[in-house]
């Protein structure tokens, strides 16, 4: 039955990543595309989970944390080149 | 699998050399970028695909991946982290000097030598 | 293990970090620290050399790990010879940029100037194929910071042009390789050139994929025709001292193509065959045209410098591609002049550069203070390059053009080296006229607004300590030419170890499982 | 003959050893110069002298020198006839050239350059006169192209010098070049480079397949040396150098070498039909071609000059004959030009230098204001005419004696015909030199009042006037001997010995001698209308033809460059990929690939997915690259994606990196691209694109193919070893990282010394830029007005608060844990770093800057000198470099834990890595403060709680009033 | 001196936490090892975070963390139905004005926060001065109401949590 | 995924799993459909959150429940994205903000000071720099 469940939650997020992807390229706005980044980021964090379940191992952990972590500062920087131009001001 | 890790690299492998082709430093520095993915998977693909296999050993595992070609390619993305620093930066530098980012020479051929 | 044989590498390395942070507000201590380290590894080097000339081959194991699978160095009269004229060159130029005042326009001059040569020691120590790569890379990126060292607006471009140039080099590097990891799961030079013979004929193609674009990697930094187009700008806009540095940068692509190809890729490995010889030559031969009449066109000192160096590095390629005990060794002594050629001349001008107006333009401005003296080291340093005798350029020449007699295309061969030497006496010629004797004619005309790039230098005049470095270049060349007897008898040895690469093989895989053993007892 | 045999090396060496004197002693003043300079000739000479007799009673004296063994050049050296009369020449005339020179250069001349430019031209002269072996002959043959060319551009700030210069050394360079190519065949058909070897070869040489290429070869050498037709054009422009000069380079020296080269090559290449067709047809041509020249030249010394040529082209053509009389002849002739042609041109050097003259037009009636000087050359000219009683005389008589039984192209007719020829022309110009110069009205305007010169200038002219006399008068006493040792070392017959004499009788050679001077006096008479018929003759101007040739060359070779090497590096770079792919192929098709052993893993939909993603974003950036901002945010999807594919096929570590890697690497890109254009111009036409994306696509086909075909395929690896040994040798359960930290440390360190560099580089050209010509730039940087107000927002602030102490801790854990499992140095120090950037872009640089503990260089430096120590720290235990250590140990009341010195130099690692990126995100941010942005006090844009207090603060205020 | 070494009490209890979930093994040494980074990183990191705020009512922050993830699975529901039943011209979305009196940067943020994680709502951007939230609710026909919910239900809670 | 598993363990996991995907679903599909980029801004935020959220709690289930061992590190990310979520989104709608909204198409702030992106703080208004 799990597999039954990741595999479903495979096929939820995958599709999330192509939309996201979808929403990267259209736009319309620099909002959108950013957000369809973070989103991707997101989406990316649940597929190596559910990766981890399916393997039966937690090695891959530390990469969704980190995943975690960088997509935030990425998506800020993103932002903030948006909003300031600088970064690091 | 094979199929899709090498087409993987031949369409990065394609973008990167399309990019360094143009005529600005920052497609050829995103062509650089593309390129050293491409190299990093080529790299890594020469130990072979392996699933679920990470070469970290434990009590139950039966089969490793090749860890040889990780640890190079480890050692190649940060070499070519370095890099792309310094190309961004020198690509940045000689802009604010020169006043635009083309990457080739312009033709200003400055006085004739009298020989 | 003789620990000194990794001294060379290790030695700059920490002295660079020492350099760049604790004595990094000093210049004065910086110079100190820069030359005696340069000093120490001219001793270090020599002490090698000396090791090595009784023909052992000298492994040093990191890290204790058996040989295929650690990394080890091999010191061997090859790699001794050319880290002893590193460090002897390292040493020249170490001394020009601290009395030159180079080492004062950018930040980190020595420490980059350390780095580099440990990447170039290192490169030439290791026995092992991705450590190749790495030392590469240590020593481009040190190279791409002292190419746009003190910056300005040309040096930033070609610098930029030479940074892309490599990259696309070392993503080739890369992926040769990966294949060669790919097709013969090794990467330890000796245990490739088992693994390489293992390979049946006919199931050879990709680990000759492998060793052709290895050869592209190094051709493209031995500056080989196609690839040999990033060269003539970034030497010519790189600073001097620098420029002359990388005299022996060239030759380290040179190095190891005849490294990997004796070794490794030899006509006598059946999978390879004669791969490296069919386009080296013909390679070569197209570069010293190129260099060539790149001098003969050229209207600035500098190309014209750059593009005799592309020239004279082809002549090295094209002793090399004969790939034979004895063309090998008139390469090694090719080599060697080539090398001290080029740094003379980069420095020479530089000392004529930073006193005279209007840059590195061809064309007659007043003429500098010391013209006479400059023109004579300018003149020898040409003649040096230009083969012309008596320095041991002309000597190189006959060496290359005498070893190649048997070669296919021996009369193209000539007629190439011949005619390429003919183009480059006539452009020197011009330059050196326009330089130093048209300068000395009353009819100059004002100097215009020629490349105001540089401003123009005070008319200070050349001490002893600012000659020194060119002169003790052109010193090296003389005594290249007068002991060319027992340094060709040195080459020829050098080069028939090179040619029988068994002990090479031996020595780095031989005692694998004594080290194994020792290991498996430490713990 | 053995204190002889070291004497020959010895007296070569002298002017050289001497050149080093006069630079030095000119500040000792002239004469000291002068005659320090003469010493060493001197020297040599009386060398000579002590070597003489052994030659003269038929000996060789030989040395021989080891030098380059491996190659065949050595320095042997040999002295016989040939050499004996040679060096002679060049050292006697050189000493006199010595004394005239003293007087003839002026006070401004430096005269120090002149005399040792002037000894290592007559070392090298010496030394071709003297060498044993071929290589050796063209290591001095190439020194007297170099030092010619010093001499002949010693006036250098006059435009005639520096280009006479220029093409001398062009000329006989070429010329140089070629020959050496001849040499080299000629000791490659004779088996030694060695002279004495090579001669004793002729029979097989002239049986050689390869005797005419080198004969052309060798000959090239010769006849660019001496002028021969048609490479006559720069001897002339020569004469631009200083009288003395000229009157040694091509009188004695220089240009004899040619003639010397075919003497001495002559009993191993003379006697074929080639040699005699080419040799003789050359030298005739000159003869004639040289004389006529000469007869219309104006300038003294361009009129000798020519008559050189000639006279050259005479020589070379006795010798082209092949008969060993022709070239007991051409010997004998070399020494009486050689004594009659220095003579007239330091007569002329006088006349110029008391007239500021040359121009024979503006000259004559000289003889009685000049009486000695007009003496002297009149005696020299009448030789050079071949007038009786003197030495030219007799030559010319022998040279025509020969010539008479010459059967040259079908009869001897023709040859009888030209060869008077050009005696008559010769005796012409001869003439006409005399008589116009000295004879004749004496004039008023003359550009400077002439009178003969002191003694010191007179002597050596009056002294070679003396021996043309002597030679004339006694030629058997005073030039037999050496004549007969000289020849013989040519012709190689020691029997036969030549009878010299003034009178032979009536002969034809007599008869032709007469017609050709009265035919010569005949001319000069009408010497005026053939003057205006010579004038208005249009000729090719070989100086200028020359000159066009070197410049189109010049300008074809520019053009070449210019088209090549345009500092276009997409062309490069698209070259270097299309030869890759070439080669490439090449390479492959020369073997095959082994049947495949591997299937094929499946695709999951997932990773079909992940694939989609890949490849939709790689073909995202290339059709929208032109917007760079979102260009960024692709390959941010496709690091994405390339991580996602390391954790699906067993790499964790890469996974790890990769992602943190590209954080950096985008915070990088972003801050540079603030202060880079924001979109790229569609610059390349259609075409180019088309043509750069077929180079694109093929390479990355290549490269897919090469990357399935290995896919496919088994081999066995040498990572088994590591595997089995990571935790027994290594420590370490994480393979991966114990092969980077310990079985391939050296990589690592090389690694982090690359980042290191890079950190400094980064720092080295910020500080290059920020006090270049782009702070300006960046000081008129203005910022868009519509950019958002919001620079530290609350909110990032209070959460980055939060968040970096966490990051912190991750970054120690992922330290920590790396030796077992993924993680390791590397990515801990990009997580502390990113924790420190996102501290960076909450609070901004200026606050932030000012809490920094540690000084990022210092960092570096301490994280590189770590890594190093600890490698360096197993020399203690004996071991080599990196050499690691570990154990597990148990402090209460901590866990067991192991301590491996591996995680120590990944400690380095560490420190370098987070020493290095900081450090290059701080030199880059520093660009924003030029560029006008306010380094920050506060953390936050405005802290809320102040609001609260500012309303108190108001309130304050409004209670107090 | 106590409050040097413990610049942050929370913080360093947060951290212990945070170690043991990250060696994922809870024993004595860990918590030991968890606690040393607990304190030394805290220090390490003080001068980025100084004025520290303190929590008044520790238990009723706990409970408003319980309102909070109760609010989120709600809003989750409650946007997905949104979401997938709603015609796109039906979706009424509305900027919404959230007057603070709030004043600790800290109380602001996670009140920012909770609105952007509960029900139907987006926390965009604070008043220059901090003394207001812009809020965007995605489906609304009464700005006010969300204004006063928020303030209700979540502002008022954080103002005696962080006083 | 040939474990030997008890009924419940697995309902459980599989229940956590399937909400978490289908709240991924759920934001992906807003994220696509929505009119405009404030209101996809709501979608993903929330609704992927949630979906990760189920996601972990059943991965957390699963290495309890099914392999045995205890597991915390998915408490760990949903800290880090309970912590950056709301910042990315308000970053995410400054952004939107400054690109595509003017001050004048928001409500005004009704304090002194208009809303951050347009207004620059008490004190630092005439501030070149900004
Ligand atoms: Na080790
Ligand atoms: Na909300």
């Amino acid at each position: 039955m799990i597999t039954y469940a990741i595999v479903f939650a495979f096929a939820c997020f995958g599709f999330g990543l192509l939309g996201t992807l979808w929403r990267m390229l259209a736009g319309p706005t620099v909002a959108d595309r950013i957000l369809a980044l973070d989103t991707m980021v997101i989406n990316f964090i649940a597929l190596i989970i559910l990766y981890g379940i399916w393997q039966g191992t937690a090695i891959y952990f530390e990469a969704s944390m980190l995943i975690a972590m960088v997509g935030f500062v990425s998506t800020v920087a993103f932002c903030r080149f948006i909003l300031r131009g600088d970064i690091i001001e | 699998m094979e199929l899709v890790v090498a087409t993987s690299i031949g369409g990065l492998t394609a973008a990167g050399i399309y990019l360094i082709l143009r005529l600005r430093a920052f497609p050829v520095i995103l062509g650089v970028t593309l390129l050293s993915y491409a190299t990093n998977v080529f790299v890594f693909a020469s130990g072979r695909l392996a699933v679920g296999l990470p070469p970290v050993l434990t009590d139950d595992a039966t089969a490793y991946t090749d860890p040889l070609p990780q640890a190079l390619v480890l050692t190649a993305i940060v070499i070519s982290f370095g890099m792309t620093a310094v190309l961004v930066l020198i690509a940045l530098g000689a802009f604010l000097e020169n006043g635009n980012d083309r990457v080739n020479v312009e033709d200003e051929r400055a006085g004739e030598g009298d020989a | 293990m003789n620990h000194w044989i990794i001294a060379p590498v290790v030695l700059p390395a920490l002295l660079a970090p020492l350099i760049a942070y604790v004595m990094r507000y000093d210049i004065t201590l910086q110079r100190v620290a820069s030359i005696t380290g340069a000093v120490l590894l001219c001793a270090i080097a020599f002490g090698l050399f000396m090791l090595s000339a009784d023909g052992s081959v000298h492994v040093y194991r990191l890290g204790h790990w058996p040989a295929p699978f650690g990394i080890v160095l091999v010191l061997d009269r090859l790699s001794a010879l050319l880290i002893l004229l590193t460090s002897v060159l390292g040493l020249i130029v170490v001394i020009h940029s601290a009395a030159s005042g180079w080492d004062q326009r950018g930040r980190h001059f020595h420490a980059l100037m350390q780095f580099q040569l440990m990447g170039i020691c290192g490169a030439f120590l290791t026995g092992d194929a991705f450590n190749l790569f790495v030392l590469f890379e240590i020593l481009l990126i040190a190279s791409y910071a002292l190419t746009i060292h003190g910056g300005g607006k040309a040096r930033l471009k070609a610098g930029l042009q030479y940074v892309i140039m490599n990259l696309a080099g070392s993503s080739l590097f890369l992926i040769a390789l990966g294949t060669i990891y790919a097709t013969t799961g090794t990467l330890n030079i000796a245990d490739l050139s088992l693994k390489v013979r293992e390979i049946p004929v006919e199931e050879a193609g990709l680990v000759r994929v492998a060793a052709m674009l290895l050869m592209i990697v190094f051709g493209v930094k031995a500056a080989l025709f196609p690839v040999q187009f990033w060269l003539p700008g970034t030497y010519a806009m790189a600073p001097a001292p620098v420029a002359a540095l990388f005299a022996i940068m060239t030759k380290v692509g040179a190095y190891a193509i005849l490294r990997m190809h004796t070794i490794v890729f030899g006509p006598d490995a059946a999978p390879i065959g004669s791969l490296s010889q069919d386009w080296l030559m013909p390679a070569a031969l197209i570069t010293i045209a190129v260099g060539a009449i790149g001098v003969m066109g050229a209207r600035r000192l500098m190309p014209l410098i750059a593009f005799s160096v592309l020239g004279s590095t082809a002549t090295l390629m094209l002793a090399i591609s004969g790939f034979s005990p004895h063309t090998t060794a008139t390469a090694l002594y090719y080599l060697v002049h080539s090398t001290f050629a080029a740094a003379a001349m980069f420095l020479i001008a530089d000392l004529l550069l930073s006193r005279r107006e209007g840059g590195d333009l061809l064309k007659a401005v007043p003429a500098t203070v010391q013209n006479g003296f400059i023109a004579a080291l300018f003149f020898a340093g040409a003649i040096a390059i230009a083969g012309m005798p008596p320095l041991s350029g002309f000597l190189g020449k006959l060496l290359v053009l005498d070893a190649l007699r048997f070669a296919d295309y021996a009369w193209l061969v000539w007629a190439v080296v011949l005619a390429g030497s003919l183009l480059t006496i006539v452009g020197f010629v011009r330059a050196g006229s326009v330089l130093f004797w048209k300068s000395t004619s009353a009819e100059l005309m004002p100097p215009e607004e020629e490349t105001p790039e540089e401003e123009t230098p005070p008319a200070n005049r050349i001490g002893p300590a600012l000659a020194a470095p060119s002169v003790a270049s052109l010193a090296c060349l003389a005594l290249l030419t007068v002991f060319a007897g027992p340094v060709m008898r040195h080459m020829e040895s050098t080069a028939a170890q090179l040619y029988d690469p068994g002990d090479y093989v031996a020595a780095v895989l031989e005692d694998q499982h004594d080290t194994k053993k020792l290991k498996e007892e430490e713990h | 003959m053995v204190s002889a045999s070291g004497l020959l090396p010895v007296m070569v060496l002298l002017p050289f050893i001497g050149a080093l004197v006069p630079g030095l002693m000119i500040r000792a003043g002239r004469n000291a110069c002068a005659t320090f300079t003469a010493i060493p000739t001197l020297l040599a000479l009386i060398l000579l002298g002590v070597m003489a007799p052994d030659v003269m009673n038929g000996g060789t004296v030989t040395a021989r020198i080891d030098w380059l063994p491996g190659l065949g050049l050595n320095a042997n050296f040999m002295l016989d006839g040939l050499g004996l009369l040679f060096a002679g020449m060049i050292l006697g005339v050189g000493l006199l050239i010595i004394l005239y020179a003293r007087f003839y250069l002026s006070g401004d001349d430096p005269m120090g350059q002149f005399y040792t430019y002037l000894l290592l031209f007559q070392g090298a002269m010496l030394g071709i006169s003297v060498s044993d072996n071929i290589l050796l002959l063209l290591v001095f043959w190439e020194l007297t192209s170099l030092s010619s060319f010093l001499l002949i551009g010693y006036w250098k700030h006059l435009p005639e010098g520096r280009q006479g210069a220029r093409m001398a050394l062009t000329v006989t360079g070429a010329g140089g070049l070629a020959m050496i190519a001849g040499m080299l065949i000629l000791g490659n058909i004779a088996g030694s480079y060695d002279l004495s070897v090579i001669l004793q070869h002729g029979d097989e040489i002239r049986a050689s397949e390869y005797y005419l290429p080198a004969l052309i070869l060798i000959l090239l050498g010769a006849f660019t040396k001496s002028a021969q037709f048609p490479f006559h054009f720069w001897l002339p422009h020569a004469m631009a150098a200083p009288t003395p000069v000229s009157a040694y380079l091509h009188s004695a020296t220089m240009v004899k070498a040619g003639v010397f080269l075919m003497a001495r090559m002559w009993p191993v290449l003379a006697g074929t039909e080639a040699w005699f067709y080419i040799v003789s047809t050359v030298g005739l041509i000159t003869m004639v071609l040289g004389a006529l020249i000469a007869l219309f030249k104006d300038d003294l010394k361009a009129l000798l000059a020519f008559s050189t040529v000639s006279h050259l082209g005479l020589l070379t053509m006795l010798l082209g004959f092949g008969t060993p009389m022709a070239a007991t002849v051409a010997v004998f002739h070399i020494i009486n030009h050689l004594t009659f042609k220095a003579t007239l041109f330091m007569c002329a050097g006088i006349v110029d230098h008391e007239t500021h003259t040359r121009d024979i037009k503006r000259l004559g009636g000289l003889a009685s204001l000049m009486p000695i000087t007009a003496l002297i050359a009149v005696v020299a000219a009448l030789s050079m005419a071949g007038i009786p009683p003197l030495n030219g005389f007799m030559s010319k008589e022998m040279m025509l004696e020969e010539v008479a039984h010459t059967h040259w192209w079908g009869g001897t007719w023709p040859i009888i015909i030209v060869a008077t020829v050009g005696a008559m022309l010769s005796v012409a110009y001869c003439f006409r030199f005399i008589g116009h110069t000295f004879f004749g009205p004496v004039r008023d305007d003359y550009p400077h009042h002439p009178h003969d010169p002191p003694a010191g200038m007179l002597a050596a002219p009056a002294f070679l006037a003396v021996m043309v006399v002597a030679i004339g008068l006694f030629p058997s006493l005073i030039a037999g001997p050496i004549v007969d040792v000289a020849s013989a070392a040519v012709t190689g017959d020691t029997a036969e010995h030549v009878h010299l004499k003034l009178w032979h009788g009536v002969t034809p050679a007599l008869i032709m001698s007469i017609v050709a001077t009265l035919g010569g006096a005949f001319l000069l008479w009408l010497h005026r209308p053939l003057d205006r018929v010579w004038l208005s003759t249009p000729r090719p101007e070989a100086k200028a033809i020359f000159e066009r040739l070197v410049a189109v060359v010049e300008r074809a070779s520019l053009r070449f460059t210019e088209i090549t090497h345009n500092g276009a590096i997409s062309r490069y770079l698209a070259i270097f990929t299309v030869a890759t792919i070439v080669l490439g192929f090449a390479a492959y098709s020369g073997g095959g690939m082994a049947p495949p052993t591997r299937g094929l893993l499946p695709v999951p939909p997932l990773v079909a997915v992940g694939f989609v993603l890949l490849m939709v974003a790689t073909a995202a950036i290339v059709t929208m690259h032109r917007n760079r901002f979102r260009a960024l945010m692709l390959t941010s999807v496709i690091g994405l994606m390339v991580s996602a594919g390391f954790v699906y096929l067993s790499a964790p570590d890469l996974a790890l990196t990769q992602i943190t890697v590209d954080t950096v690497t985008v915070l990088l890109m972003l801050v540079a691209l603030h202060f880079l254009p924001k979109d790229t111009p569609s610059e390349s036409p259609t075409i180019l694109k088309v043509r750069d994306g077929a180079i694109a696509v093929a390479a990355g086909a290549a490269v897919a193919l090469l990357a399935y075909s290995f896919l496919l395929r088994d081999v066995s690896t040498i990572s088994d070893y590591h595997l089995a040994n990571s935790y027994k040798g290594g420590g370490g359960t994480n393979v991966v990282n114990v092969i980077l930290v310990d079985f391939r440390g050296y990589d690592t360190y090389g690694e982090i010394i690359v980042l290191g560099i890079a950190g400094l580089t980064l720092y080295a050209l910020m500080e290059a830029l920020l006090n270049g010509p782009a702070s300006r730039t960046l000081r008129n940087w203005t910022f868009p007005p519509d950019r958002s107000q919001d620079r530290h927002p609350v909110m990032m602030v209070v959460a980055t608060r939060v968040m970096m102490p966490i990051a912190v801790l991750v970054g120690v854990y992922i330290f920590l844990r790396g030796h077992n499992l993924p993680g390791g140095g590397f990515v801990a120090g990009l997580v502390m770093s990113i924790a420190l950037l996102m501290q960076y872009m909450a609070s901004g640089f200026g606050w932030t800057q000012e809490r920094k503990r540690f000084e990022y260089h210092s960092m570096i430096g301490w994280g590189v000198v770590v890594a190093g120590l600890t490698g360096a720290g197993a020399w203690l235990a004996g071991a080599p470099f990196l050499t690691s250590a570990f154990g597990y140990f148990t402090i209460p009341p901590f866990e067991e834990f192991e301590l491996a010195t591996a995680m120590l130099f990944d400690l380095g690692v560490f420190l370098t890595v987070l020493g290095a990126v900081m450090l290059m995100l701080y030199s880059l941010s520093r660009l924003a403060r030029y560029a006008g942005e306010t380094v920050n006090l506060e953390p936050m844009d405005y802290d809320p709680s102040r609001r609260f207090e500012a309303a108190a603060e108001v309130n304050d205020k409004k209670d107090g009033h | 001196m106590l409050s040097r070494l413990f610049p942050h009490p929370v913080l360093s209890l947060t951290l212990t936490i945070v170690w043991l979930a990250l060696v994922n093994k809870v024993t004595l040494g860990n918590l030991f090892l968890g606690a040393v980074f607990g304190v030394t990183i805290p220090v390490l990191t003080a001068p980025y975070w100084p004025n520290r705020p303190t929590l008044r009512a520790p238990l009723m922050a706990l409970e408003y963390v319980f309102i909070v993830l109760w609010d989120i699975i709600v809003a989750n529901v409650v946007v997905a139905a949104i979401v997938l039943f709603k015609r796109n011209d039906a979706i009424h979305s509305r900027w919404v004005v959230v007057p603070l009196d709030l004043t600790s940067a800290e109380a602001i943020t996670v009140l920012a926060g909770t609105v952007t994680m509960t029900p139907g709502t987006v926390s965009t951007t604070l008043a220059a001065d901090g003394s207001a939230l812009l809020v965007h609710a995605l489906h609304t026909d009464d700005p006010d109401e969300v204004r006063d919910h928020i303030k209700s239900r979540y502002e008022r809670r954080l103002k005696e949590i962080f006083g | 995924m040939d474990h030997d598993l008890t009924l419940l363990p697995e309902i459980l996991v599989s229940v956590f799993l399937v909400i978490g995907g289908l709240f991924g679903l759920v934001g992906s599909i807003g994220f696509l459909r929505l009119r405009d980029t404030m209101q996809r801004l709501h979608a993903p935020t929330k609704a992927t959150t949630l979906g990760v959220g189920g996601v972990l709690i059943g991965s957390m289930l699963y290495f309890v429940m099914v392999e045995g061992r205890v597991s915390f590190h998915e408490l760990l990310i949903t800290l880090f994205l309970f912590l950056t979520a709301p910042i990315t989104a308000n970053f995410i709608a400054k952004t939107h903000m400054q690109a595509k909204l003017q001050e004048k198409d928001l409500p005004p702030s009704g304090g002194k000071y208009g809303w951050a992106v347009y207004d620059a703080p008490p004190g630092e208004e005439n501030d070149p720099g900004r």
